[in-house]
């Protein structure tokens, strides 16, 4: 498998093609939170709205146009966090980081397990300014936790 | 008449990329590669003559000016400027900022009545086009936010090309700045600098050119253009990246207040007033960039040596090649007119948008293959949003560039679309 | 303990000068030589990795990006920065110019709400002092012809240190901002950084300190210093022209409006707003001086592989040889303090003033003996006038210079009176 | 002799101690002209006067410090074109700017007869820095005589 088989694995083309999430919803709770990231090299948008039922993310939807990398890794995003407790949101979100990190290597079974889908974008940490496109739509989402649960307080 | 084969004065050309490829490097219109001669007269210099320049009187410090000073010469030479109207600034952007910034400081009571002639405020107007890079668009755009001016533009049509049609409404009475570029880093298109030059000058406003684009490519004459200032850059034309110029009329430059303060530009200095040197020297405040002035004039001194225009017939095979070949893809859309063997105002450049495939993911297939192009909006944002793409891929080549490189650009993007799964 | 003998590293110190006399370069204060490291890493850049830095999706400007962002990481942590509080710019002037002039862009309105904080106008006080070089000097002193501000300054004494005793009636609640040199580059003297920074918080005013002859030359850690601001330039420590530094604190660089406009620096643009990166990049547009950030990150590693410390060590004796040297000869006259072996406020140079002879004259008696110094007011005339000279004559060393370089000019020196016919 | 010692011949060290026009007089003239230059390298400053009787330069005078080159080169002007023609005045001035562009190396016999004294400074055009020195009170020379004759018309 070349570099760019690895990269553009056929997950990743699907997930590319029909991306889940896509679309703002009203997640109709109290903690919602919301955040655009851009990506100045190329002007690529996301805004994401994460819904916030006590301690477990009751929705993740969102608007935006990319690269595939960057579309497919936040439909990727949506399958992992959304009805999942915020704890395994964030160690899918610590993996995803650890995973981008990488060089392409892979991580261990235990983390891969957790991240499923989320593996095929090993290839992209072989490439530094992708992998910006890549923690898109997660930028999007850690910001967007943060606003939701300043409601908390 | 064939263009030499200057690759091997190039030493990056002969790396290899991704697995032992082959360079194909089509990013010149971001920033060119260095011959040895220029290389070797930074190093030259810093090896045999650095000292502080216009500044001691020992003889270091003697043999720095004198290159700094030669390398001003020859770099004015280059464009067809006396040498007193070169500023050195630390790219064209500097350039660009510094009329700007130096008509904000005037209008803000800078440089007294010396400077007068260059205020301007509520009811003025400055005015660019729909096709500048973010370089001579947004330095203009907040020059109006801080004088209260009003920014107006020249649209762009369907290819890219200025829409000349709105010229006499847009440049009026009121118009006191009108700042274009010389030729396009996205279409490739050359301005009509002659009707534009004449425009202005019935109204009274300054011209200020961004030769970036066409300073590196093409035969470059200021006086000839008759513009008021011109922006280049070194890295673009084979020189070192730190440095860059404006040319300026002597009088004007002269006239101008110092958009940047500091040492070596100022005549005498009190804890409560200052006077400015003459130009250039009151717009070159603080230690310049010597060592990088002296290669941009190695630079200037290896383009003139193949004659800007073999250069410039060169880059013209290589558009024909590129715009023609991404022509004949089908679901690739070339910015900017299409290829015309008759048509004389596009450089050698063609920038893409491949249908349902993002330019990133565009660039990464070239990439693999060892092609460098660059990818996003290459700082036209609005000239994007007006051609109706977010962003594009594009190949620039430079005298190093060769016609199989451009080739090869076209093949692999023509595998583009299947690669993705978005073949018609 | 001996600081080693690191000339063999500096190509240019082995060239003749004058009819083949050894060179002692001793204007280090102006400009400093560079290591054959720096050369190298620069030369290596050029011929292996350039590319358009944070703008391409290929190799090879991956490459340029990496070594840019690494070049950055290692001279923020040379002063003890975070990499995002550093902010490349063309030299120190720039980074001053950068400071003030974003301050009178916010009091433009430009940056909006997010930069409102920065406004200044009538009524409010900039402070600076007597001593400062012109670079941060003019930009203040211009900042309040542009806002209305008004510029105050802590006077000097007759040693040309601060007078400390009008600190509290100068920095009062009306200061905006404090701005101050951290060395000296005519009388040598250190600033009490501890007693400004504290009186600068008290009333509220951001501190902006000109590092220029104190990064190269001492152990240097802005957080430790707990300034706002710190300027200094890549050529004084070893490193290439044509570029320099601001240590910014993150919060206030990303609150701070550019004072220059372009590409790389912006979010998203449209002809009639723009809106800005987070810090450093929006204070970065258009192409940056990559191999310079390559070259200064380079001399950053050479300097630390010494050790500031020892560095500091090796000019303290050098201070000792030169200011006691020269205080010995009947006619001449030190700049700034006398040598006191207990004091630790001056760095190594020394700036004399000959009875009766033109610092000109001077310099050529020094440079036919092969010695390189500095004549003139260095861009100090307001110290100098203090001082009650026009100009003086400046010996400067840095990690190569030697104890006999610092002899060699303390006797050349004493041939001056005798040589105009002045001696007593 | 050494290029120091060709450079600071007796000559120039005697005009230095005791330059000559120096003060600034009032000619009594009506085309009087005045100039104000500065070495921006190190600060020094020379003010010159000059009154036009006709097409003879009646009165040269001035006030300013400097480098002894300077001072000595506005001396020897002094002598070299006061009560001279303004046609003898701007054969000086041509002749001694040849000599500084010379490079040390000297003039042909004829344009040495005319500088006298100031063939003397001979040595400064080894020295770009110090050219500028030797020059500063040509300059104000030709300015002054500019202003002067603005007055004509
Ligand atoms: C104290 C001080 N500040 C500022 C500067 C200006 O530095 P640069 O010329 O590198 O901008 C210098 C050097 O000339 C200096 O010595
Ligand atoms: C047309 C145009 N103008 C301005 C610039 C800015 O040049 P620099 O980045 O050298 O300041 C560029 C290059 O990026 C350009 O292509």
């Amino acid at each position: 498998m070349s570099s760019l088989e690895q990269m553009y694995q056929q997950v990743i083309m699907d997930h590319a093609r029909e991306a889940h999430g896509r679309g703002l919803t009203d997640p109709g709770l109290i903690q919602v939170g919301q955040s655009h990231q851009v990506n100045t090299t190329c002007g690529d948008e996301v805004t994401l709205r994460v819904g916030l039922d006590g301690d477990r993310v009751a929705s993740v939807s969102w608007e935006g146009q990319g690269c595939s990398i960057s579309q497919a890794s936040v439909s990727v995003l949506h399958d992992l966090v959304e009805d999942h407790t915020l704890a395994e949101a964030e160690s899918a979100m610590d993996a995803f980081r650890d995973l981008m990190q990488a060089k392409g290597e892979g991580l261990d079974d235990d983390k891969e397990d957790l991240l499923g889908d989320a593996t095929a974008f090993v290839g992209v940490g072989k490439y530094p300014a992708r992998i910006k496109c890549a923690m898109l739509g997660w930028m999007a989402f850690k910001d967007a936790l943060i606003q939701a649960r300043k409601d908390e307080s | 008449m064939t263009f030499p084969d200057v690759r091997d004065d190039f030493p990056l050309l002969t790396r290899t990329v991704r697995n032992g490829k082959p360079l194909v490097y089509l990013d010149s219109g971001a920033t060119a590669q260095k011959p040895r001669a220029v290389l070797d007269a930074e190093r030259e210099f810093n090896e045999r003559h650095n000292g502080a320049v216009a500044r001691g009187a020992h003889l270091l410090a003697e043999e720095a000016t004198g290159l700094f000073e030669a390398a001003r010469a020859e770099v004015a030479a280059f464009v067809g400027a006396r040498a007193d109207e070169i500023v050195w600034t630390e790219n064209a952007t500097a350039a660009l900022n510094l009329v700007a910034g130096a008509i904000g400081n005037a209008s803000a009571g800078i440089g007294g009545e010396e400077s007068a002639a260059f205020r301007i405020g509520p009811g003025d107007e400055i005015c660019v086009t729909e096709a500048e890079h973010h370089a001579n668009l947004v330095p203009w755009q907040q020059l109006a936010v801080r004088t209260g001016a009003t920014l107006r533009w020249i649209p762009v049509d369907d290819d890219g090309r200025l829409d000349l049609d709105r010229l006499d409404t847009v440049v009026t009475e009121r118009t006191r700045v009108l700042a274009f570029t010389h030729a396009s880093n996205i279409t490739g298109v050359i301005s009509p600098v002659e009707t534009l030059v004449a425009r202005a000058k019935e109204v009274g406003a300054l011209t200020v050119l961004d030769g970036c684009q066409s300073v590196p490519h093409l035969p470059v004459d200021v006086a000839a253009l008759d513009v008021d200032f011109m922006a280049f850059s070194g890295h673009k034309m084979l020189g070192p990246t730190g440095i860059g110029a404006l040319f300026g009329r002597k009088a004007l430059l002269d006239a101008l207040p110092p958009a940047v303060f500091g040492g070596g530009a100022v005549k005498t200095v009190t804890m409560e007033t200052t006077s400015w040197q003459e130009a250039p020297m009151r717009h070159e405040p603080g230690t310049q960039p010597v060592a990088q002035a002296v290669g941009m004039a190695a630079a200037a001194r290896y383009l003139s040596a193949l004659g800007m225009d073999a250069v410039a017939a060169h880059e013209r095979e290589l558009a024909a090649i590129l715009r023609e070949g991404v022509a004949d893809i089908p679901g690739v859309r070339l910015l900017g007119p299409a290829w015309d063997s008759g048509a004389t105002d596009v450089i050698g450049l063609a920038a893409v948008a491949v249908d349902g495939v993002h330019p990133h993911d565009v660039g990464q297939v070239l990439d693999d293959r060892g092609i460098a192009a660059r990818v996003g909006h290459h700082c036209g944002q609005p000239l994007h949003r007006r051609l109706g793409v977010t962003g594009s891929t594009r190949a620039s080549g430079h005298v190093y560039t060769t016609q199989d490189d451009a080739r090869a650009f076209v093949e692999a993007l023509a595998t583009v679309p299947s690669f993705f799964g978005v073949s018609a």
